[in-house]
């Protein structure tokens, strides 16, 4: 057991009491379509004072848009909507704030030109001096003072866009913490998170619930799920499928409940035999972002790829793909030396990337599905130099039929996916090239418990079928358990490299993080976030 | 206005309509003109339309001119923002049946039957040029304001000024040209820098209705009124002030009152095949006007504005 | 009211309102009311001879569809033409052969176009930034060359870029329709075309798709480089002379019509059929106006009003749909 | 409790003596900043009459028009949006000056009617913005043709000349020795530059450009915020109408033409991005002051007529030129 799972324990029991208090809020038979589709239909959800109630689901079940209706962002087609037993009509986010729902929505949206201080404020009563002019000054102290609270310090006047996606989620979490909110709605708050950040949230929702105040939690991991949750709520394609206490249930019966059926354990990568080397990278450096990198992979080969925020993983994986301008060192496919300077030819030379921020890097979401999947290979769609829609229809149906994409056909924008289905398009698209090496950044984030293991099995298959993959991922458990060899990275650099067999989660951790952890597995009486903050 | 006429009547009396066009529509100048036109359209109870570009462009009137060939007027007169770039679409017209004419700015001889000039380039540049020598003893360097420094025209004077110079006042020189961009505040400060840069100027020529008014203003923001002498081409409304002040001594412009009175007096006797290819011209309240050329009727010398006659005008 | 009488917006349920159908409609409209205020207005010889006016803009309104599909933006096309036009005259009055001329003026033309898209691409520079920078280096340039004069003894062969008729339609005419054609293809049937809406909607991720995002702006550049080249053929042609002065203000003319065929200035979308509209809609309403005799003030003040109104006829079919 | 050693090496990256330069450099502003201040050293050196105090004045008089409109419409783009009717603005606003300058004199009704014309005008503006749903470069480029139009029905093409002397004091006069349009511009800016980091719509101009989405999401009164601005720019357009008027001392009835893209081009190459959400009320200042030092020092150092507008392109494509060059010393966005 580890040092979290130990924490959330002593939780749940305090409590305990809090489950007889009226509901802060309540959907009472709510609807929501869109055009055609019906997202939500006929929910009913509450949360109670001092509790946590986890949301769980499968992609596109319905899970964000039924949140966003006590957001103020949509308005039920049908049912209510209640706050402390009466009901309530938001129009904007502003109606559910005031109200005292606090949200962290999926999306990270933030003012990327605006300082990380003004951030947290923007919307909000801002600090003045006495004769009306903002208080600058103590708008960054007391964002200083929010994220220290969540365990975290960076330069609070510097542009939110040089914070790595991790920090801009734990943004998100300090702004929705600011105000005294009676509810705090995450959706998805850990996606961006390693198991150390989450840990953190963690322990401030354990605060937040000392203190009376209602979580709901949404996540598709579902080891945290059970860690914080109090209740569980299942969804299934919109539908309300059941409500239970979390003792109830456990994880395969909440499984069995979100895909309808019961699934086979996770999926487990087995050992494999590696073949010649496929990618190698010597010396790779980007100055601040990474230095001095070397790196094989084998023919049919996993290495995943572990560290903290900032560590320079993904960094890393856009030079070798060509995104971003290497200073020095080279890469090399089947011993032949790749231009390091586009995409194009990366993919050209047989490396493919799936980015992790899935919106913004990913996907066109006006395009349609097909659009999107076949946007890199359409030189070889094409006839005459035409683009061939029919060879780009088969193609993109061949995808959507092998990774089960779900939600909408491939004649329709990608934009009406869920997220998790988005995320299978984006790795449609990247394997659409035929890639020998695949690089993928956080390929599950945001991808429900089905989708993962089918991505998963995905990984094995590709492996099994010769290819070298990369996988960089803040999920240790998801590391270990797919990849044949383990590196770490920390501050920009390589620091250990760790075989399948020598891989476990203290070693991890403790290459992470430059701290040696006692490798006794009874240290949980120091949480983690103690644990690995000794340093300096 | 009254001018934009009804169209089903002008259609059906076609061949009738005398259409003048001016370089640009929504300036004083060529608002003068048109009072002149209309005065002589009610004389000689024509009917007329008087429409330009809003903005001095030639390829603007291309597209007019074409439109008033489909439109049937009897006579076209053009003022041209560019002598080359009309002549097809007057060709055009005039293989059309159409009685062509240019004022004001002329187009290609082959491409009108006559033009209504109001003074030669040739008079316009020695008449300021003499103006400037008396005042600055026959000697200095002259800085000139231009609207545009592609407009032919003001390039016309600007050669017919240097040329005299060179010929009669061999210690005048035009030391720089800076254009104006038919803009009064550009006008001012390209006045004000160049004076700055060049404090011995003797004197400003300030060639359009727009670069003058500037260039004076300049002057006298920069406190050299009196010192720096400046002269030009405008209409006399905007100089009252200055005039009075004394920054300007004397102008030149001719009347474009007048001169849009002519070109609808010329235009009705195309209309009618009156028109004299040489010797006097009857043009109503203007009296008896010369045909210099067998194509061109000449306004009269151009007048020379000072304190003791601009009360007289008004436009 | 009669009970069974249909109101006007039922009759229109089901009908898809694109834009493009609303700027049809809006022609439809104008071309009716138009003819009349003006009984010449409706004549074949007229609507043919209307082309011949609109035909540079068009060409140039054209290449500026895809760069405002891309996000971006080209001032400079008023101030290259004046470039282009300048070249081939002075080559011409200096003694080059007219063939040889026009080849150079295709030159400067592209050369213009690269340098945009060179600026655009390597420097990281937003295009309103570089081309407002060209706007006025090209004119510069070409007044500084020319000293503002002008040339105007072209050869009579030349005459037959502007001012050819075949029977009674204008020669440019075909120019035209040739260029709508392999644009349209273009940008609705090739990969490149898709890589225009795909840069336009999302740069970032264009990018991380392989898409050679920088070789599609400097070819999109520099093609309305040869684009401005064709339109300031035709035009030196048509007017029969050359001056530094040509296409001042053509920018705005150009961006007017594209943005009224429905092309978002955000980027990400927009059709070659309405930017066709919105040139020929500015077209006949200028025609249509000056016919009927509406001073030219007037004509000023409706264009301004019409394209607001149509934009916002156009959202409030859109929206109504939503 | 100490950060994540990671995120605290981030910091570390950058010695700290440069850091305070770097911080600076990272200014919207600075790249413009340190091309003016490389072209003031060159106009210096090859014209012995452009480094005076008379001269350096002339520079902020003329470009005292430009830098105010530049400001307002600085923050338009700030807030993600575009006014490209300006110069008609200016027009029209000029004619209203003038007509009651002619009918009563005096400075205040003059202003009044300006300042009242242009906030009408940009009001229209905003309202088919935000009420409307029509984007900004639509809305003004018709409303760039049609206040033209209306300056050409209303005035019928006369210009209004003989502006009373107590008008134009705004445009000639002193005050402590300092003309007045440039004093105007400068408290202008001072007021501009304290209400962008001070109130709660100067910061909301910035989220809302930057991200409407969030913007929304945060509650924020999107349509307030842009109709404000674009309701400023009317206000300070009919400010810098009473000083060209002034100046000008007559009113034409072309006045403003083609001023739309010279106040871009001030907002722009002062490093405001056109894009929305970046930038400063400084930029605009830099970025026109810049123009005016070029258009000045072109005449100063003698460059001939035909040759200025090429010479001034150059110039603007080395001042944006710097900009990127600053991106590859010290990174930051376009
Ligand atoms: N704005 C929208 N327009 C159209 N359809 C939408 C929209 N938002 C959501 N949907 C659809 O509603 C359904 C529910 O989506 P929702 O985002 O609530 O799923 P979710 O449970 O949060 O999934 P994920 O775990 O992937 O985030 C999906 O089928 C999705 O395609
Ligand atoms: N000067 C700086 N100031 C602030 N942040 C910086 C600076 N330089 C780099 N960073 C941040 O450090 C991060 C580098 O790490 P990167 O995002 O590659 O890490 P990662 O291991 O992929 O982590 P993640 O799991 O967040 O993707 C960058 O994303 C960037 O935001
Ligand atoms: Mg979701
Ligand atoms: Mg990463």
């Amino acid at each position: 057991m580890s040092a979290i799972e130990a924490s959330a324990q002593s939780r749940v029991e305090h409590r305990a009491a809090a489950a007889v208090h009226p509901p802060i809020f309540r959907l009472a038979g709510v609807t929501k379509r869109f055009g055609g589709v019906t997202a939500v239909e006929a929910v009913d959800f509450d949360l109670r004072r001092g509790e946590v109630h986890a949301q769980v689901g499968e992609n596109g079940a319905g899970k964000s848009t039924l949140v966003k209706l006590v957001g103020g962002l949509y308005v039920p087609d049908e049912g209510r909507v209640e706050v402390g037993g009466e009901v309530v009509q938001f129009s904007s986010p502003r109606d559910s704030e005031a109200a005292g729902i606090a949200m962290i929505p999926q999306e990270l949206d933030l003012f990327l030109e605006l300082s990380a201080a003004e951030n947290l404020f923007v919307g909000r009563r801002r600090p003045r001096r006495p004769w009306g002019a903002l208080d600058w000054r103590q708008m960054e102290a007391r964002a200083r003072e929010q994220l220290g609270a969540l365990g975290v310090e960076f330069d609070v006047e510097a542009p939110v866009e040089r914070l790595s996606m991790a920090n801009r989620q734990i943004m998100l979490i300090a702004k929705a913490l600011m105000g005294d909110a009676a509810a705090v709605v995450m959706d998805e708050p850990t996606s961006s998170l390693t198991e150390r950040e989450a840990a953190r949230l963690f322990r401030i929702i354990d605060e937040l619930t000392a203190r009376g105040v209602g979580v709901v939690y949404i996540s598709h991991r579902l080891g945290e799920v059970f860690m914080v949750a109090d209740r569980i709520t299942v969804l299934r394609d919109g539908q309300h499928v059941r409500t239970a206490p979390a003792s109830e249930l456990d994880s395969e019966e909440v499984v069995r409940l979100m895909v309808g059926r019961s699934l086979d354990e996770l999926f487990s990568r087995g050992g494999h035999e590696a073949g010649d080397v496929a990618l190698e990278v010597r010396g790779l450096t980007r100055t601040g972002e990474f230095e001095d990198i070397d790196l094989t992979v084998r023919h049919g080969e996993v290495v995943g790829i572990a560290g903290l925020i900032g560590a320079g993983r993904t960094e890393l994986a856009q030079t070798i793909f060509g995104v971003r301008a290497a200073e020095r060192g080279e890469v090399l496919v089947d011993g032949e030396p790749v231009e390091l300077d586009s995409p194009a030819a990366a993919m050209e030379a047989g490396i493919g990337y799936v980015p992790e921020e899935r919106q913004s890097q990913g996907l066109v979401l006006p395009f349609t599905i097909a659009a999107n999947i076949s946007l890199s290979i359409l030189g070889r769609l094409s006839r005459l130099g035409f683009v061939a829609s029919q060879r780009e229809r088969e193609t993109a149906d061949g995808f959507a039929e092998q990774l089960a994409i779900r939600g909408a056909r491939v004649s329709e924008p990608v934009s009406r996916l869920s997220g998790g289905n988005q995320q299978k398009v984006v790795l449609a698209k990247s394997l659409a090239g035929g890639p020998q090496v695949l690089l993928l950044d956080e390929p599950t984030r945001g991808v429900d418990v089905g989708a993962k293991s089918e991505i998963y099995r995905l990984i094995d298959r590709l492996a099994s079928e010769g290819r070298a993959i990369v996988l960089i991922s803040s999920e240790l458990e998801e590391v270990l358990s797919m990849a044949d060899r383990v590196l770490v990275m920390r501050e920009g650099r390589v620091s250990a490299e760790l075989s399948r067999e020598e891989a476990t989660q203290e070693r991890v951790i403790a290459a992470a993080t430059g701290v040696a952890v006692g490798e006794d597995e009874g240290a949980e009486g120091a949480a983690p976030a103690a644990s690995v903050d000794t340093e300096r | 206005g009254e001018t934009g006429q009804g169209p089903q009547q002008s259609a059906k009396e076609g061949g009738k309509i005398i259409c003048l066009m001016p370089k640009l529509v929504g300036i004083p100048y060529f608002e003068a003109s048109k009072t002149g036109a209309e005065e002589a359209a009610k004389e000689l109870k024509v009917e007329l339309t008087y429409n330009g570009p809003t903005e001095g462009k030639a390829a603007l009137q291309v597209e007019m001119i074409e439109q008033l060939i489909q439109r049937q007027c009897g006579a076209i007169s053009v003022a041209a923002n560019d002598p080359d770039a009309l002549a097809p679409a007057m060709k055009k017209a005039k293989e059309a049946g159409i009685a062509t004419g240019a004022w004001d700015a002329d187009v290609k001889k082959d491409a009108r039957d006559v033009f209504v000039n109001q003074a030669t380039f040739e008079a316009v540049g020695k008449q300021l040029v003499d103006i400037m020598s008396k005042q600055t003893g026959e000697k200095g360097d002259f800085l000139v304001v231009t609207g545009s420094l592609t407009a032919p025209n003001q390039r016309a004077w600007l050669e017919e000024m240097k040329a005299h110079m060179a010929d009669k006042y061999p210690d005048m020189k035009v030391a720089a040209v800076e254009p104006g961009e038919e803009n009064l505040q550009k006008g001012i400060d390209v006045t004000r820098d160049y004076l700055k840069a060049n404090p011995d100027t003797a004197g400003v020529f300030g060639i359009t209705s727009v670069a003058l008014p500037g260039a004076a203003e300049a002057v006298e923001q920069a406190g050299l009124d009196g010192k720096v002498k400046v002269t030009g081409l405008t209409t006399p409304n905007e100089m009252k002030d200055y005039i009075k002040k004394g920054t300007v001594e004397e102008f030149v412009l001719w009347n474009p009152v007048d001169l849009g009175y002519l070109a609808v007096h010329v235009a009705k006797a195309q209309l009618d095949k009156k028109l004299p290819k040489s010797g006097k011209f009857k043009a109503g309240r203007l009296g008896e006007v010369e045909v210099v050329k067998p194509d061109e009727v000449l306004l009269g010398p151009p007048i020379v504005f000072n304190k003791d006659n601009i009360g007289e005008y008004d436009f | 009211m009669s009970a069974n009488q249909l109101r006007p917006l039922d009759v229109l349920k089901g009908v898809r309102f694109t834009r493009e159908l609303v700027l049809l409609c809006l022609l439809i409209v104008l071309v009716v009311v138009l003819g009349q205020m003006s009984p010449v207005f409706f004549t074949v010889g007229n609507l043919l001879n209307t082309s011949r006016f609109f035909v540079e803009v068009g060409l140039i309104a054209l290449g500026m569809t895809l760069i405002i599909i891309t996000g971006g933006i080209d001032l400079s096309v008023g101030a290259a033409m004046a470039l282009v036009a300048v070249t081939v005259g002075l080559a011409h009055q200096s003694g080059v052969p007219m063939a040889l001329a026009l080849v150079l003026g295709l030159a400067v033309g592209l050369a213009a176009g690269l340098f945009n898209g060179l600026m655009i691409t390597r420097l990281d520079l937003h295009p309103l930034v570089v081309t407002l920078g060209t706007f006025a280096l090209f004119r510069g340039i070409a007044l500084g060359v020319s000293g503002g004069g002008a040339v105007s003894s072209f050869p009579q062969w030349f005459e037959y870029f502007g001012q050819f008729y075949l029977g009674p339609v204008p020669g440019q005419l075909f120019v035209f329709i040739a260029a709508v054609t392999a644009v349209w293809l273009l940008l609705s049937r090739t990969p490149f075309g898709r890589y225009v809406y795909a840069i336009g909607n999302n740069e970032e991720a264009a990018r991380f798709s392989g898409v050679p995002v920088r070789r599609v702006k400097v070819v999109l550049y520099t093609g309305i480089g040869v684009l401005v080249s064709m339109a300031a053929v035709i035009y030196t042609s048509r007017v029969s002379t050359s001056r530094a002065d040509f296409g001042a203000g053509l920018e705005l003319d150009v961006i007017s019509a594209v943005v009224l065929g429905g092309a978002s200035i955000y980027g990400g979308s927009g059709t070659i059929a309405g930017t066709v509209l919105g040139v020929v809609i500015i077209a006949t309403l200028r025609n249509g106006l000056s016919l009927a005799g509406v001073e030219t003030t007037w004509q000023v003040f409706l264009l301004g009003v019409l394209l607001i109104a149509a934009v916002f006829v156009n959202e409030f079919f859109r929206r109504r749909e939503e | 409790m100490s950060g994540v050693g990671a995120l605290r090496s981030v910091g570390l990256r950058t010695a700290p003596t440069t850091r305070g330069l770097r911080r600076w450099l990272l200014r919207p502003e600075a790249p413009a900043a340190v091309f003016l201040v490389v072209l003031l050293a060159a106009f210096s050196l090859a014209a012995d009459r452009f480094l005076t105090p008379d001269n350096l004045e002339s520079i902020l008089v003329q470009v005292a028009v430009l830098g105010i409109i530049a400001l307002a419409v600085n923050q338009v783009i700030l807030a993600g949006e575009i006014d490209i009717s300006v110069g008609s603005m200016l027009g029209l606003c000029a004619v209203a000056v003038g007509t009651v300058a002619t009918a009563t004199g005096g400075l205040l009704a003059p202003l009044a009617a300006g300042v009242a014309t242009g906030v009408l005008a940009g009001a229209v503006n905003g309202l088919l913005v935000t009420l409307g749903r029509i984007p900004s470069i639509i809305v003004t480029l018709g409303m760039l043709y049609a206040l033209r139009g209306v300056i050409l029905l209303v005035t019928g093409g006369t210009w209004i000349t003989q502006i009373p002397d107590e008008t134009r004091v705004l445009g000639l006069a002193k005050l402590a020795g300092v003309s007045l349009p440039v004093f105007v511009m400068f408290a202008l800016f001072l007021i501009v530059n304290a209400v962008s980091r001070n109130s709660t719509w100067g910061r909301d101009v910035f989220a809302v450009g930057g991200n409407r989405r969030a913007a929304r999401l945060a509650g924020l009164a999107i349509d307030r915020t842009r109709l404000l601005a674009f309701a400023l720019v009317g206000a300070f357009v009919g400010i810098a109408a009473t000083i060209y008027v002034g100046r000008a001392g007559s009113v034409q009835t072309n006045a403003g033409e083609g001023l739309e893209l010279q106040v871009i081009a001030a907002v722009v190459i002062g490093g405001t991005s056109i894009a929305g959400g970046r930038g400063s009320a400084l930029a605009p200042v830099i970025g026109a002051v810049l123009i005016g030092v070029i258009l000045n020092g072109m005449i100063l150092v003698g460059v001939p007529g035909v040759w200025q507008s090429a010479v001034l392109g150059a110039l603007i494509l080395l001042a944006v030129t710097t900009d990127a060059l600053r991106r590859r010393l010290v990174g930051g966005a376009a």
